[in-house]
């Protein structure tokens, strides 16, 4: 699998409330509204211009904070491609997982790489590769492989469970 | 030809001589907007004035802070700032944040109404204060902006309806269904207009609470003003709070013997029963006993109607009948209405009895009156409440309500069910 | 080779001895949801399961918005209540005079016991271990695979030995502990790992501090926070104990750990966490003498009857200088506060006691601030847009210091006060 | 008023229509009028579509009593800036009375007009012809004729002035 998108990027301990406002949680439901209303409180031109398969890039961190899903489902929804982030928060992800949302902890990527580039990243090699150079990044764990194939948890579940 | 109260007040407040139909320019008192309503007129006072108005008395202005408070969304948030902001830039010192309670019950409590005082505010329940011989009434942002130029505004001199009430409340019946049984009996239109005065022995004896009851579903009926001669234990409250002036500004109120009222009707309460509105208007009125039995969610005590402590007490002494405590079925929710009626409710050691039996008590606020406060409804519920309006929709699209005396309110959530409270008081 | 708390409570759920970095797969003892069970179940349905693994596991606890306040949060609520009649969850605190914040009520209910795998679809479910626990948060879609299968997985955490010793000097108390820590380790600086809490001034503190310190676990980017499960636990849950399972476990001394810090409570000093991250530290002086435009005590890090006693003892007979916001964590918790007289307390010094839930802490209820407004809070949390505005400034404190910044109208040094 | 003749669609409601079917108080805080007409009848059964469907011209006719209940002026905004040129209805609750008249919207008293919705002498989508001067309603598609009655007195110089705040200032100004 190889994701080719333009970067967004941020610093380090993007928390979960500006990626997507607590003030949401109970009035937005779907995930469709969700996306309209993703990083707004920290960058509202990705609100606004942010594409599918755009790849977020983040410093320490990422994600810290609520284990509100909807973090993830906004972006996930959005089309974004991948998050590389020097590192996550624990519940964050967890989600990504949970959700299918690809993400790649490699700090050296995060330094290299700047707002606007492009960038490819290469699951099947472990690569992150951009003009800057490429960035190798350890394979997720087996269980985790798991996980993203079958397209996030609750199908993974279905299909642990035999259900259609 | 004689006057009655609302003439009265008007030739006051107008400098002059006046009758049914004119239209008048009269003094304000007092102008007072909420946090909802009170942001637009400042807004809208400051789009006019080019942001270079001030108002003519900042001491006759007020603002209460009700409706959603604390505020719990960010639009209510900002316009609650806008009302501090141009406050404290106008030199307005009567801001009551959101730890005081429902606004007119607030001005009482503060002594900033006086019988035959003209007062304005953004609530449509305003009038209540006419519990007092104010005339108080619920108008738009335009109308308070308007107020804020020259401490003036324009009014029709309405007709008045006499309604005079004899009788004695049997137990378990109180004044909320008097008034009930009046919105019935009247429909929503009923009042057209007009103002109303209230008097007969039966509202002579009535305290405080129960003239605010009566006066503030006059607005039910689209009338104009209902207003009582204070009197006994009320009148001296009234001199306590808002000083002996009162007592000079009744004797100008008094209506003449000889005034002209355009309906003289008549209630007796020794026969009147528990009575309530049922879904989805104030005027489809029913007794108790015949929607009984009927199926209900969540039971809401409080608001501008039926928030005092007189109030609560009753619904008390309703669940002390009942064994202390409400049926795990509906979700029953006390709202006082102020901090001064809270605070009686701690020290009277009620609070902690609610709590026992299970009952959530908030802090005091307009509460359930919107959607957008305590104890709104999902599709499909229905509510009991002390409320003053059941609108379809108004707390919650698709959910119904009935309305009912805090007696009947508090029976219902005992039994889980709609119950007369005779059936518990026994 | 001794063993942490981490890997003692997963081991033995696991049934097998496990070490810091395997992946075990464990059954979970409780799991807690709270407003957000609606969009649980939805997911859950489509799963294709009939029902739940355990109704009796589950805890459905309402506090995010409560009563509802709108009808999209009223229907919410009303899915829950069906959901749970529909699954059996007997374990259901709807809006009574029962509940509370999720995390008071777990621990007071008796469901928050020693050595016990607990998850909650809420991140500060960590708060758990004050009783000895291993807690903590996940999102929604792993909850529903949760009450699907039984089943949760982990990595068994490093963990982060954090010992503190001496005791607080007047004025200072939990609070200012886990904000100077986090002020040091930085938000990340335990992330993915189990804090275990050490050391004699553990010991001496309350559980109502000790939850302070696990509730701020994930603040630093903990999976879990721990306190020893001592004789104070065992007094706590006994005749309230929600099941047997329970097993007091406790690290072993010779455990190993990937990190280890040592705290004398004694060089603490009253603080604060700046806008915009908890990490934020600034010792009182730095931060006293800020304006503020609201005061808030409430939340599940601090509005207990100890935070709000300590708090109304400043208030009483006193004005607040700006509105100020009283939560208390649980009804039990304002039901004790009115047996002390405290609800007078706060009602006469001019402050709003609203009925407890999560009221402003995460923007969706009692006190959102507007655009350019300040507010001192005991919360957990000041992110960026936290309370409701991306404008406003939060600063988080102890409940001593928002008691004294309440009257001042400005961020004030307790210790000036008492 | 330039154009005193004016032809539309009808949208009717029954008597009673209080202030929060024409304008929910989940939408109080609002403060711009212009952004209230999205809002409009959202809670009237039946008539959710009103405020993607409404086009400028377009009538609002009802029965007795309409605006009962909240002082909320967003109800008369909600329908003045949707482009509704005028409410013709049996009578108007007071306050809404009051604030249509101090935003000089016009509103006309029309004459059986409540007992001739309940007839269905009058229904949704009916073109209308209103002469504002003369306060006569045409239904052009069922051939049909009401009479009513424009306002008075004060209100009407306040109308005149363009609204309450206009007419101040014009008064300030003499």
């Amino acid at each position: 699998m190889k994701i080719t998108g333009k970067v967004w990027k941020y610093g380090d301990d993007v928390n979960t409330d500006v990626i997507f406002p607590g003030k949401y949680t109970y009035t937005i439901k779907e995930r469709s509204e969700m996306a309209k209303v993703a990083l707004e409180d920290l960058d509202p031109e990705f609100t606004q211009k942010a594409k599918a398969g755009d790849i977020i890039v983040a410093g320490k961190n990422w994600g810290c904070g609520s284990s509100r899903e909807q973090a993830v489902s906004c972006l996930k929804e959005r089309g974004i491609g991948a998050i590389i982030a020097k590192s996550f928060a624990r519940i964050y992800y967890r989600n990504c997982f949970n959700e299918g949302l690809p993400i790649i902890v490699s700090p050296d990527a995060v330094e290299a790489i700047e707002a606007g580039d492009e960038v490819t990243v290469d699951f099947d090699s472990g690569k992150v590769i951009t003009a800057r150079g490429e960035f190798p990044f350890p394979p997720y764990p087996d269980f985790v492989k798991g996980l993203i194939e079958d397209g996030g948890l609750i199908p993974h579940v279905k299909k642990s469970l035999g259900l259609k | 030809m004689g006057k009655t109260m609302i003439h009265k007040i008007i030739e006051r407040s107008a400098g002059r001589e006046v009758k049914v139909g004119d239209r008048v320019w009269c003094k304000i008192d007092l102008s007072t907007a909420r946090d909802f309503g009170g942001a637009n007129c400042v807004l809208q006072f400051q789009e006019v004035t080019d942001k270079k108005g001030k108002v003519w008395d900042p001491n006759k202005i007020a603002f209460t802070f009700d409706l959603q408070a604390p505020a719990h969304s960010e639009k209510v948030a900002v316009n609650q700032k806008i009302i501090r902001d141009f406050a404290r830039e106008q030199g307005i010192e009567k801001v009551f944040d959101v730890n005081w309670g429902i606004g007119q019950h607030v001005l009482l409590e503060h002594g900033l109404v006086k019988p035959g005082d003209v007062i304005l505010g953004t609530d449509s329940h305003m009038n209540l204060l006419g519990a007092v011989g104010a005339f108080a009434t619920g108008v738009g942002n335009t109308d308070i902006v308007a107020s804020w130029f020259e401490g003036t505004n324009w009014f029709r001199v309405p007709e008045t309806m006499k309604i005079t009430v004899t009788g004695r409340f049997a137990r378990g019946v109180c004044m909320r269904d008097l008034l009930t049984k009046i919105v019935g009996d009247l429909g929503a239109d009923g009042m057209f207009f007009k103002a109303v005065e209230f008097g007969g022995e039966t509202i002579e004896a009535a305290s405080l609470a129960d003239r605010i009851t009566l006066c503030s579903m006059v607005t039910e009926m689209s009338g104009k003003v209902g207003l009582i001669m204070p009197n006994g234990e009320v009148l001296d409250w009234l001199v306590e709070r808002a000083g002996e002036e009162v007592r000079d500004r009744i004797k100008a109120l008094a209506p003449d013997s000889d005034a002209v009222y355009s309906d003289d009707l008549h209630f007796d309460v020794d026969k009147l029963e528990p009575m309530a509105s049922c879904p989805d208007a104030p005027d489809n009125v029913k007794t108790v006993r015949e929607v009984a039995g009927n199926h209900v969610d969540q039971v809401h005590i409080g608001s501008c109607s039926n928030g005092r402590f007189e109030d609560i007490e009753a619904a008390y002494k309703v669940l002390e009948a009942g064994g202390f405590k409400v049926s795990p079925k509906v979700r029953t929710i006390i709202t006082p209405a102020t901090r001064e009626v809270m605070r009686k409710c701690a020290a009277a050691g009620y609070i902690e009895k609610f709590l026992d039996a299970g009952i959530v008590f908030t802090n005091p606020t307009c509460s359930l009156c919107t959607a957008e406060h305590y104890g709104a409804l999902p599709a499909g519920d229905v509510g009991v409440s002390t409320t003053n309006r059941n609108f379809i929709g108004k707390v919650g699209k698709g959910s119904h309500t009935y309305l009912m005396s805090p007696m009947s309110a508090m029976a219902t959530a005992v039994r889980g069910v709609i119950t007369d409270p005779r059936d518990i008081l026994g | 080779m001794g063993k942490t708390f981490a890997e003692k409570a997963l081991g033995r759920a696991a049934g097998h001895e496990v070490r810091a970095g395997e992946i075990v797969t464990v059954e979970p003892d409780f799991c807690m949801s709270h407003d957000n069970a609606a969009p649980i179940a939805r997911t859950f349905k489509k799963i294709g399961v009939k029902n739940v693994w355990k109704p009796e596991r589950i805890v459905f606890i309402l506090d995010h918005a409560v009563p509802a306040p709108s009808d999209d949060h009223a229907i919410n609520h009303k899915e829950i209540r069906e959901f749970s009649a529909e699954q059996g969850i007997a374990n259901f605190f709807d809006v009574t005079s029962k509940g509370g914040v999720c995390h008071q009520v777990m621990c007071e209910e008796g469901f928050a016991l020693p050595g016990l795998i607990m998850i909650g679809s809420d991140s500060h479910t960590c708060t758990y271990g004050a009783y000895g626990a291993f807690s903590t948060g996940i999102g929604r879609s792993e909850m529903a695979a949760a009450w699907a299968t039984g089943q949760i997985w982990f990595k068994v955490p490093e963990s982060l030995k954090v010992t503190v010793t001496g005791s607080f000097r007047p004025g200072v108390s939990a609070k200012d502990l886990i904000l100077t820590l986090i002020g040091d380790i930085k938000a990340d600086g335990a992330d993915y790992m189990s804090v275990e809490f050490h050391g004699p001034a553990i010991e001496a503190m309350s559980i109502a501090e000790r939850m302070t310190l696990c509730n701020m676990g994930i603040e630093m980017g903990a999976k879990n926070a721990v306190c020893p499960p001592d004789a104070k636990v065992l007094e706590a849950i006994r005749d309230k104990a929600k099941t047997d399972r329970w097993e007091a476990l406790w690290a072993d001394d010779d455990a190993v750990y990937a990190k280890e810090l040592t705290y004398d409570a004694g060089d603490i000093v009253p603080c604060v966490a700046k806008p915009h991250t908890v990490d934020n530290y600034a010792a009182i002086d730095e931060a006293k003498g800020t304006p503020i435009h609201q005061a808030f005590l409430g939340s599940c890090t601090n509005a207990r009857i100890e935070d709000l006693r300590a708090a109304a003892a400043i208030l009483k007979g006193k004005q607040v200088a700006v509105r100020t916001i009283v939560i208390p964590a649980s009804w039990k918790v304002y039901r004790q506060c009115l047996a002390e007289g405290l609800i007078e307390t706060f009602l006469d010094a001019g402050c709003v006691i609203t009925n407890p839930g999560c009221g402003p802490c995460m923007g969706n209820h009692e006190g959102i601030l507007a655009p350019g407004e300040t507010c001192i809070s005991t919360a957990n949390r000041n992110f960026k847009g936290r309370m409701g505005n991306k404008e406003s400034f939060i600063y988080l404190a102890s409940p001593l210091t928002v008691a004294a910044s309440a009257l001042k109208g400005e961020i004030a040094d307790p210790r000036e006060v008492l | 008023m330039e154009k005193t003749i004016l032809r539309g669609r009808a949208w009717v409601f029954g008597d009673d229509v209080d202030t929060d079917l024409i304008y929910h108080n989940k939408y109080l805080a609002e403060t711009d009028p212009k952004k209230m007409p999205q809002y409009s009848f959202e809670y009237y059964p039946g008539k959710e579509h009103f405020a993607k469907e409404v086009k400028p011209g377009d009538f609002v006719v009802a029965g007795t009593n309409f605006g009962c209940g909240s002082s909320r002026e967003h109800a008369v905004y909600c329908l003045k800036y949707a482009g509704v040129p005028v409410v013709l209805a049996e009578n108007y609750s007071r306050i809404y009375y009051r604030n249509a008249i101090n935003n000089g919207y016009p509103v006309l008293f029309i004459q059986g007009i409540s007992q001739a919705i309940k007839d269905g002498k009058i229904e949704d989508g009916d073109e209308l012809e209103v002469d504002l001067a003369k306060g006569e309603v045409k239904n052009v598609t069922k051939g049909t004729v009401f009479h009513g009655d424009a306002v008075a007195d004060l209100e009407k110089d306040i109308m005149a002035a363009g609204g309450l705040i206009e007419y101040l200032k014009s008064r300030a100004e003499q």
